[in-house]
Parts: structure tokens; C-alpha cells; sequence
């Protein structure tokens, strides 16, 4: 176990895995100096493997998914989730269906990391959380960790994997430390973890707000709510066992994202607990995500933001 | 540079099975025994015939919606073609995606595309692999002239060129996209001018003369292979037969057809082929006679193999 | 009223608004000979309003956004939606945001229309229906008739709506016809409509498969059950009301759409129903829809498709 | 053509006025005054300057992300434009957006974009937009080098060449992207060269040189406004801050900054003004105290003016 950033996790994770396998790549715009940069060490190690292209998201994401398809693995950087739909034909029509395509007779191994959430001010091109825009195409899996081991377990299981990844990486995160297990580590891909245990309530997250999250819990200690908070980790595939088990136990379920509301991937999770444990709920599923509205600058985005309060109002209204 | 005899029946006989081929599939198509959605090839045999026939073995090729002549002149199994046109389990892949997507990496056919423009960033990632493994191959993009409008293949030239990928563009210029005639959606002649404004190498030629396809596809790829980067290369050509099957012709003036069938690659480099002495009518002939049997035997082939079944419908969504 | 076809009923309405408002104008790729043409006789009484252009989508979404924001209303035609995430950046970033920017001081009136649905053996790049990519996007109403006096109404409606509108129209409705209003007809945005009355179960769908439910509707009256079935028309704004009303009358809830199961705005339905009216609720809410994976071809799509049985089905799991 | 010495000295005040507000902005800025992410333009302002004054009203501008300069080269109102970096309800655009999302359509300011690149299609409608309205008015679309590389730049300039919009790009090639020089990630010298692949004009021009890019601009816009279709022009320059404020010059070489300082578009031209005679240092002290005045009072109207209330989070998010 090594002290290390979520950011150094990542890093961490490439390096080894480039070690391992000489056909590993990178392609994506340079990080204008580190800025959110979660590729920096793996980066020294390997100038070579890290290419920096032109403002040509097609052709960047064309090169990863291209040469993923003849043989390499590829790390594809969009930067911001929000550049992603520069290049969404390029994810949606092309990525999404090679493996499908190639019916067992190829792959598709190309891990396409961008930046998510809001927070700092950004603005309305720079801070959105897009996860349903992927988790809603077949074929495409989505990775959106919060701690850092898990962002180092999760980026080894993204590499290996065969089909495309979207790895997302939440902006107010890269900086927060924590123990990480040192080389090789995998947590596999679709599994959720209970970071918190709780029975009056099962509060389901990921990416940032699953830190919110738990700042609510504690609160909610004080209301004599005990809520368990579930980091979902994975968002396709998503861990339904994990979210199932912990409402048969509470009973009451809030899922929480930063998301814009309608269409969210917060509403796929109610939408399929609702209909496969109806019968567990001792009332409403809620959630709590953001508006239906961009995200603004300023102070006006801390009205905006998901915040421990928001959270515990609408937990107290299940009680 | 003159070519062999061989090799010259060698591009006849490619140019003829495209040919063969598609007559076939749109015999089938009519007959309602192929679905969807077809794209035929018909009148530009020349370019799938003269660019795949200077390739080498491991080079990859990008296609667009209209590569049934592509996967042709690869080598891709005429049995497992028809038989992904028919949407049948022993298609090439699988029956699922048909026309439009057919795939065979062993022949080098990476993908196909019914999104037009599509294959041009992915070709960008096929040169990289080849040259990040330095071995020496290269990578063609098929793409319309239709298609040249796109975006992606200005990124796609903008890439290579930077980073001197050997990566060859193949505009195959039919002088038509859908049912608009090149003049209304273009202010140039020559869509190979672009290649001043990434400083490669840019060439327009007779996409219509086999041969002659196939020398600058030669140089453009000793080119790629040298490490000297990217090449564009227009061919012009023209559709004989409609966008898809079942389009009569829309967007084509009176007589041009007629007029380009007088340019048809394969009765002109028929009549060059004799004028040399290089083969006899007999040898055609029997050229024909092979070719049409092997069609035959495809769509045969197509006709006897089975349905995908239920399985099928989420096989391989996600990577194994 | 005339007997007309939903294509032409959406032509009809275009005609008519070009006839009062000089400042319309399309932009497009050719239809190639009409297939699915939705414009028909609006562009042979206006040759010059439409604008038949390159295959530069992301030049054409601008044309159609920036002239709008400018002062014009225009459609732009996309063809397929699959198309659309070529040009995603454009809706995405751009048009979804420009009455937000603007603040009150500009609109961007430009509907965008797209062919949607599976049905017809085109394969994986041509049929799918990705109403919930736009849905989520705040900025953008998403509109999907189903019916030729609607399609006609909503056209109307979306063109003189100032913000941008996209407009699915489903492969195998273009030639269905109808009783449609002659002269000016307005349908509003956000008004979903009873198309079944009944008692038992609320099937709400949209596009193409409210023809599905209307047929599954008929056959469940053999096992005694009377369906109630729900055109929802507008998928943003969607109208919660109508759907509230008809299961606090029924109990029961189906949602049914054409969409990729995970991540769908039918999840949007019962996340929101399971959230707002929970105790309404006798049972589970179901949701039929297309599985995660790609629209296959030939009778391979045949499996693949909605039908009245897989509707049947999920109803009679409710009882 | 030579120039009055009116239009010189708008001209030369235009660019200080960029300057000093940009200098205020980065003070406030490093005083957290200003949140979010900051693109300063110092050093390019003969660009916006050279370019917005041969404009005429209803002309239409396009910027990109680094476009406070074009917004006081339109006249954009000082107060407004600091308001909004600032995130008050009085800035251009109710202080929601910031400085990457900057309109003002009275002054022509259609779009800014946080898009590289994603001005481009709007510059499209803009233009389509005058040719429609048949107005003789022009849109302008600023880009950077990097942002040429984006396949919109291209699609805008297929598209507008072949219905001859009146749109001229101007790319503002200051040699940088991020923290990468030009030559990395491009393959030729000049950008303005594309303009041969749509037909169009292309010029090449010294972004220092206000007159210069004054007179170059004014010839395409007369090109456009006959009709005659649209054109590239490419303005080098240099840009003499970070890309962002807080960035020490990631990208640049030693020295790079200094050798270009000798170029600086303002004190050159105060050079040649003085030169020729058109104006007196005297005169210019007064322009620059006025200026100075003009942008301190933004300041000051920005930190005066409220913060946008909870209601904004949701207005003209759809249309009224
Ligand atoms: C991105 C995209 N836009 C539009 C289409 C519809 N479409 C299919 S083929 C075609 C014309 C293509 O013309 P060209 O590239 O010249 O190829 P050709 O058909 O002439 O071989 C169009 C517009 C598409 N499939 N993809
Ligand atoms: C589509 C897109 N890709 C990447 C970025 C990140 N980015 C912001 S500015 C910039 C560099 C732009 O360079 P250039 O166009 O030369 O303009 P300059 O900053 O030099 O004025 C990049 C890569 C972005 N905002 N949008
Ligand atoms: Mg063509
Ligand atoms: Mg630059």
C-alpha cells in the first residue's frame, strides 16, 4: 500500500500495465500542463507511447479505436466528457459496434478517459456528467470511480478488457489521496461496493457526489437515520445484486447523481428497481441529481451543485 | 513500367468476379432473397480491382458502404459474402450487419461503414498500428467523393500528415453522391487539390483504367511504406448501376450512362488485353465461365445456410 | 379534413408555415428519390427554401443553428438518426445551449428531423431510436408523432417554437394515413393524448410502438383485461399528468419503447411514476423494450422487434 | 491605400482598449475576483482590432474561446463584458456563461465557443443567414491554428464555397495550441494554403500588423458582399500570455516570448504613427488615460453589480 492521489492511481495502473505490454498507446491532446492530468507518471516512463495530436477529435478517436481494432490496446483521452460528442460518431456508431461486428473474430480494446462534473466554475462546455449518453449505447462499458485504489483497480480491468471503455474521472477528485495497493491490481468491472453500512436506507452514488453522500450519512446520524451508501463504481455493467440486496434490507432507496435529471442514468436505477423489487420498497424512490438546466459559473454554481443537505431532505422525506 | 500478362489476367479476373458478383446479388436482391439495404459497386470494378491488387499481405483496408467490390478484390470468400448479404449465419460475420459492414481481417478488411465518412478516422488508426509495429504496411481509406466533404477527412489527412502514417486515401470519385451530381456540392474539380494543404502527395487518375490505378497506388504506398507519410489519390469513375438497388437513376442526366458505358474498365482493358496479345477471347472465356461459377455456387451457398438463431441477437455485444 | 399520409401530413404543415413566414428554410442532404421524404410537397412548392447540401453534417447543423440564431427558423434534416451523433457536438454544445447563453436576448428556432425505428433490415448504422440521447440534454424538446393529424399538429408546433425541436419520425409510419385538418393545424408541444380508453393497465408509448400496444390492447381484451393506451406524442416537455391520471385510474403501468433497454427515457417514466406517485401503484412497472444490443438485419430482426406478445406478456405479469 | 488618420487612431485605440481590459482582467482575476477559466488575448489585438473595424453594422462575428478582444473590438459594452467574466447579473449574458460564451448581438457577436472549432458551423448559418436575407452583410469566423485542424473548419469552407456564402475565416495563427507549437502537430507552413482545395482565396497576412489585417480583411468582405463566396485568411501572431491565466508558458521555447515582444502590434504601430506624423505622444497619453478610465469603471460596475439569483439556474433554458 502506497499513499498516492486518484490521479497517481490511474497513472499508476498504465505504467505497470505498459510494462507488461509493449502494445499498450495513447493518444489525446496535451494536458496544457498537468491540469487534471491522470496519466503523468505513466507518461514519463513512456514519452514515446503518448501521442500528442492536433484538435482532431475524430481522427484522435479514429486512431485509438483503428489500431485497437488491428491489434493494440488504446488509451484514448477526450479531455472533457464534454468534448466526447465532438467525436460521438466515432464512439457511438463505430466503437460501440466492432465487437458486435466482428461476431467473435476481433476486438475493440480502447479505454476513452475524459474529465466529468461541475464544480469549478467551467461553465456550460466544461462541467457536464454524460454517463447516459454512454450507458445507453450497447456495447460501450462505463467506468466512473471515486476512490483512489478503486480508480487504479478499475483503469487495470478497463485495460484489459476487449470492448471499449469510457472512463471517466470526476474533476474535484484528482487530487484526493488515499491508500492504493501497489502493483498490479484489479477490481473487476461491474461490481459496486458498500462504503458505508446503513439499514434505514440505501443511498446509491458514484463518481463525486458519492462523497456528498457520505457527508449526508453522517449528518443523517443525528436524525437517528442510518443510511448505507452504496459507490457504484461500475455504471454498465451495473452491480443491480448490490443495490437489490441492500433495499431488501432498508427498504427505502435515494439515488444520487450529478446528472441532469430527466433521462438520467439515476432514473435507470429506479426504473429497474421499481420493477424487479416492488415489493421491497416501503415507499418512493428518490432521487437527487441536478436540474434540467446547463451548468452555470460562479456563484450561481453552488446553487446549482448536489449537496449534503439536498440528500437528507430527500432522505427525510421516505420517513 | 509495363505489367506482366499475368498479372494483367490477374486484374481482369478481379474486375470480372466484382462484376459477376454484383450482377448476382441483384438477381438475388430482386428475387427477394436478400434484405435491406444494397449499395452496388457495378461500373467501378477498375479501382476495387487496380488499388487491392498492388496491396501486400497484412495491409489493411477501410470501406465505406458500397465495398462489396473491395471485399472482392481482397480475396474475401465469395460463399461468406453472399451469404452476410443474405443475412445467414455463415455470412462473414455471422449475417447480422450485411452489406454495409462486412468485415474479414484476414483479408485485410477492417471495416466497411454505412456511415459515410466513417472509416476515415479508423483508417488513421490502422496506419498507426502498422506503423507503430514498423512493419511496413499501410493502410487505405476508401471514401466517395461524397464522402470527401466530411470532416473526418480533413482530420484524418491533418494526422497522418503530421505524424507521416502510411495511410493512402483513396477518393473513389464517381462524380455522384446520392442523387447529387458532384458539380452541386463542390467548387473544385480536383478533390486530390487538397493534398497541397497537408503537404502530401496528391494524384488524380483514370479510375475507369485498371492499370493505371494500380501504378499510383504502387508509388503511393512504396510512398507509405518508406516512412515518407500519407497520399491522396482520386479516382474518377462513375456508377453504372443506381445508389442502392432499386434506384432507377436518380440525379443522372440523360445519357450519361451511356456515355461512361463507352469507358466501361472492363470491355476497355478487355480490348487492350487482346489488342497486346496478352490473352485470347477463348481464355476470357473460360475466365467468365470460372467466375460465374463460383457466383453461382455463392449464392447457393448463401441460399443453404441457416438463420442466425435467438443467441445471435446479444452475442458479442460486449467483448468476451 | 383530408385523408393524407403522416409524410405528407408533415409536408402539409411545412407548406403552409412557409406560405406565412418568408424566413423558413431547410438544409439537407438529398433524399435520394424520396425514400422517407417527410417534405415533399413543401419542397416542390418552395425549390429555392431548400437547400440541398454536402455531406458535411456538422456544416449543415450549423447552417440550420446559426442561421436560426440569426433571426430565420429552419429545419434541418438529419435523415437517419443514427446520423445525428455525427453532427452531436453541434446539438450537443451548441444549439441545446444558445437560448440559455442568450439569456432572453435571442432564440434558436430550428426543429431537426431524423428518420427513426428498426423494422426494415438496414442494419446497425441506420435503425435505432435515441430518443433519450436528446432528452437528456436540457435545451432541446424532443418530439415523436405517431399519428398523421399529430405529426402534422407537432410540425406546426415545433416550427413555432423559438428553441430547437428535434423531430423523430419512425421508418414505418411515412406512408400510414389518416383524417387530417386541412388549413393551419397546431397541436401543442407536451400534450400526450389517450388513444385507448381503459381500466385495467396503462400501456404509455410513443412512435411506432403505440401501433404495438394498440394491437397488444385488442388481444388482451380476450383475457379480460382492458388496457388503456397512451400516445405520449412530445417526449420533452412529457406530459406527467396525463400518465399520473391514467394510473392512479388503473394501477398499473407498462412503458414501451422501441429504445436500448438501459438508459432509456422509458426509464425516465418509471423513475419518475415510481418517485411521484408511488402509492398509486399496484404492482411493479414494467418496461418493454429493445434489448442492449444493435438492431440486427433480416429475420434476425424479426426476433428482435416489439411485438403485441412480448406487450401482452409484461401486461399479464401484472396480473 | 493609405489610411486616414482617423481610422489609425481607432484603429490603434481599439487594440489598447484590448489590451488594458485584458490587463484588468487577468488583475482581477489573480485577485479571485473572477472564477472559472480565463483566455487572455494579450498580444493578438491587431487581429481583433484589424478585423472588427473593417466590419460594417449587421455584420456577423463568430469568436472562439479566446474572444474578449473581439468583443471590444465590436464595441461590446465594457461594463457588460467585465460583468459577465465576472459572473454578475449584469454581464452581456446575465453572468451565467463567462468569458468562453461571450454574445452580444447588437454589437454582431453571435457565438463564442468553449468548442475549438465549434464556431465554425455556426459561421455557416451566419453567413447563410445574409445571403438569405440578401443584406450584403458578411460573417466572420475566428479560429486558431489548433482549431484549423478541426473537420468543421473544413466543412464550413466546402459548404460555404459551394453556395458562395459571404464567410470569411480567419484563422488566428498565433502558433500555439495548448502547450503545442505549430509545427508539432501540423505538416505545412502556411494554413492559408487549405483555400486552393474549396476554389476560394486564401491570403496570408502579419496578425501584428493592424493595417495589414484591416486591409486584407476589407478586400475578402468586399469578395463576399459582391458575392463572390468566402475566403481564408490567416493572421500570424503570437500570443504573449498563457493559454489560460495561471499557465506559465507551457509550450513556449526560451526567448520566444521576448523576440515576438519586439513585435508587439501596439507599440509598433505607435512607432509608425508617430513616424508618419498622425499623432502626438501627448495625444496618445490622453487615449490611454481614457481607456484606462473606461476599464477601470468596468471593474467597478462588475463588483458592484449582484450576483444572479437562484431563479437563474432555470430561465431560457427553453425557449419563451
Ligand atoms: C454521415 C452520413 N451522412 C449521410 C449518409 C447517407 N448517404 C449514404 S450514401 C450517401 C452518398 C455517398 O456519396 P459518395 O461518398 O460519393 O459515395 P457513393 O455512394 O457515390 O459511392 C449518403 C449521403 C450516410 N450514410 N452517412
Ligand atoms: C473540441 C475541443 N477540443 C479541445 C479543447 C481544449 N482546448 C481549449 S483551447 C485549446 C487550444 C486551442 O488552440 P488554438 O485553436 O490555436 O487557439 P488559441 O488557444 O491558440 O487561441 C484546446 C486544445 C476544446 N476546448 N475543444
Ligand atoms: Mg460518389
Ligand atoms: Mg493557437
Amino acid at each position: 500500500m502506497s499513499k498516492m492521489s486518484y490521479a497517481e492511481a490511474i497513472s499508476d495502473s498504465v505504467a505497470i500495465e505498459m510494462r507488461q505490454d509493449p502494445n499498450i498507446a495513447y493518444v489525446g491532446e496535451d494536458p496544457v500542463g498537468g491540469a487534471q492530468q491522470v496519466f503523468m507518471g505513466a507518461w514519463c516512463e513512456f514519452p514515446e507511447r503518448f501521442i500528442v495530436a492536433p484538435i482532431t477529435e475524430t481522427a484522435n478517436a479514429g486512431c485509438a479505436i483503428g489500431a485497437s481494432m488491428c491489434g493494440m490496446r488504446m488509451i484514448l483521452d477526450m479531455m472533457y466528457a464534454d468534448f466526447i460528442p465532438v467525436a460521438m460518431d466515432e464512439i457511438y456508431n463505430q466503437a460501440a459496434n466492432v465487437c458486435y461486428t466482428y461476431n467473435g473474430k476481433g476486438n475493440c480494446p480502447v479505454v476513452i478517459r475524459a474529465m466529468c462534473g461541475n464544480g469549478t466554475s467551467e461553465g456550460l462546455q466544461h462541467s457536464h456528467s454524460l454517463e447516459n449518453l454512454f450507458a445507453h449505447i450497447p456495447g460501450l462499458k462505463v467506468v466512473m470511480p471515486t476512490f483512489p485504489d478503486d480508480a487504479k483497480g478499475l483503469m487495470t480491468s478497463s485495460l484489459r478488457d476487449n470492448g471499449p471503455v469510457i472512463f471517466l474521472t470526476h474533476r474535484k477528485l484528482g487530487y484526493n489521496e488515499g491508500e492504493v495497493p501497489d502493483n498490479e491490481y484489479l477490481v473487476p468491472l461491474g461490481k459496486a461496493k458498500v462504503v458505508r453500512e446503513g439499514k434505514d436506507v440505501t443511498l446509491v452514488s458514484w463518481s463525486y457526489p458519492v462523497m456528498t453522500c457520505l457527508q449526508a450519512a453522517e449528518n443523517l446520524v443525528k436524525q437517528g437515520i442510518n443510511a448505507e451508501v452504496i459507490d457504484l463504481r461500475t455504471i454498465v455493467p451495473w452491480d443491480k445484486e448490490c443495490i437489490k440486496e441492500s433495499v431488501r434490507k432498508t427498504g427505502r432507496l435515494v439515488v444520487v447523481s450529478e446528472e441532469n435529471h430527466t433521462g438520467s442514468f439515476a432514473g435507470e436505477i429506479a426504473a429497474t428497481l421499481a420493477e424487479e423489487i416492488f415489493n421491497a420498497l416501503k415507499g418512493p424512490i428518490k432521487r437527487v441529481t441536478s436540474i434540467d438546466a446547463p451548468v452555470p459559473i460562479g456563484k450561481l454554481e453552488d446553487l446549482y451543485l448536489i449537496t449534503p443537505e439536498k440528500i437528507e431532505k430527500a432522505v427525510m422525506s421516505l420517513f | 513500367m509495363t505489367m506482366n500478362k499475368e498479372k494483367r489476367v490477374t486484374l481482369y479476373r478481379s474486375m470480372l468476379m466484382i462484376r459477376r458478383f454484383e450482377e448476382k446479388v441483384r438477381e438475388c436482391f430482386l428475387a427477394g432473397e436478400i434484405p435491406g439495404f444494397i449499395h452496388p459497386y457495378l461500373g467501378e470494378e477498375a479501382v476495387a480491382a487496380g488499388v487491392c491488387s498492388s496491396l501486400e499481405k497484412e495491409d489493411k483496408v477501410l470501406s465505406h458502404h458500397r465495398g462489396t467490390g473491395h471485399a472482392i478484390a481482397l480475396g474475401v470468400d465469395p460463399d461468406k459474402l453472399m451469404a452476410e448479404l443474405f443475412g445467414k449465419r455463415d455470412g462473414t460475420n455471422g449475417g447480422r450487419v450485411g452489406q454495409m459492414h462486412v468485415t474479414d481481417k484476414e483479408h485485410g478488411l477492417v471495416a466497411s461503414n454505412g456511415i459515410v465518412g466513417g472509416a476515415l478516422p479508423l483508417s488513421v488508426g490502422a496506419a498507426f498500428f502498422c506503423k507503430y509495429q514498423n512493419n511496413g504496411k499501410v493502410a487505405i481509406a476508401f471514401c466517395g467523393d461524397g464522402g470527401a466533404a466530411r470532416g473526418t477527412s480533413h482530420e484524418a489527412m491533418q494526422f497522418a500528415s503530421v505524424f507521416k502514417l502510411p495511410l493512402i486515401l483513396v477518393i473513389e470519385n464517381n462524380l455522384i453522391a446520392g442523387a447529387t451530381p458532384f458539380g452541386a456540392i463542390n467548387n473544385v474539380k480536383d478533390l486530390a487539390d487538397r493534398a497541397g494543404g497537408y503537404g502530401i502527395p496528391g494524384v488524380v487518375v483514370d479510375g475507369n483504367d485498371v492499370e493505371a490505378v494500380y501504378e499510383v497506388v504502387g508509388e503511393a504506398a512504396k510512398h507509405a511504406r518508406n516512412g515518407e507519410g500519407p497520399s491522396i489519390i482520386e479516382c474518377k469513375t462513375w456508377r453504372m448501376d443506381g445508389h442502392f438497388i432499386g434506384d432507377p437513376g436518380w440525379g443522372k442526366e440523360e445519357g450519361e450512362n451511356e456515355e461512361w458505358k463507352k469507358r466501361d474498365p472492363i470491355s476497355s482493358f478487355t480490348a487492350r488485353l487482346i489488342a497486346a496479345g496478352d490473352v485470347t477471347q477463348e481464355e476470357l472465356d473460360t475466365i467468365d465461365a470460372e467466375v460465374t461459377k463460383i457466383v453461382e455456387d455463392a449464392a447457393d451457398f448463401a441460399r443453404q445456410s441457416p438463420y442466425p438463431t435467438e443467441e445471435a441477437l446479444t452475442a458479442h455485444v460486449y467483448a468476451g
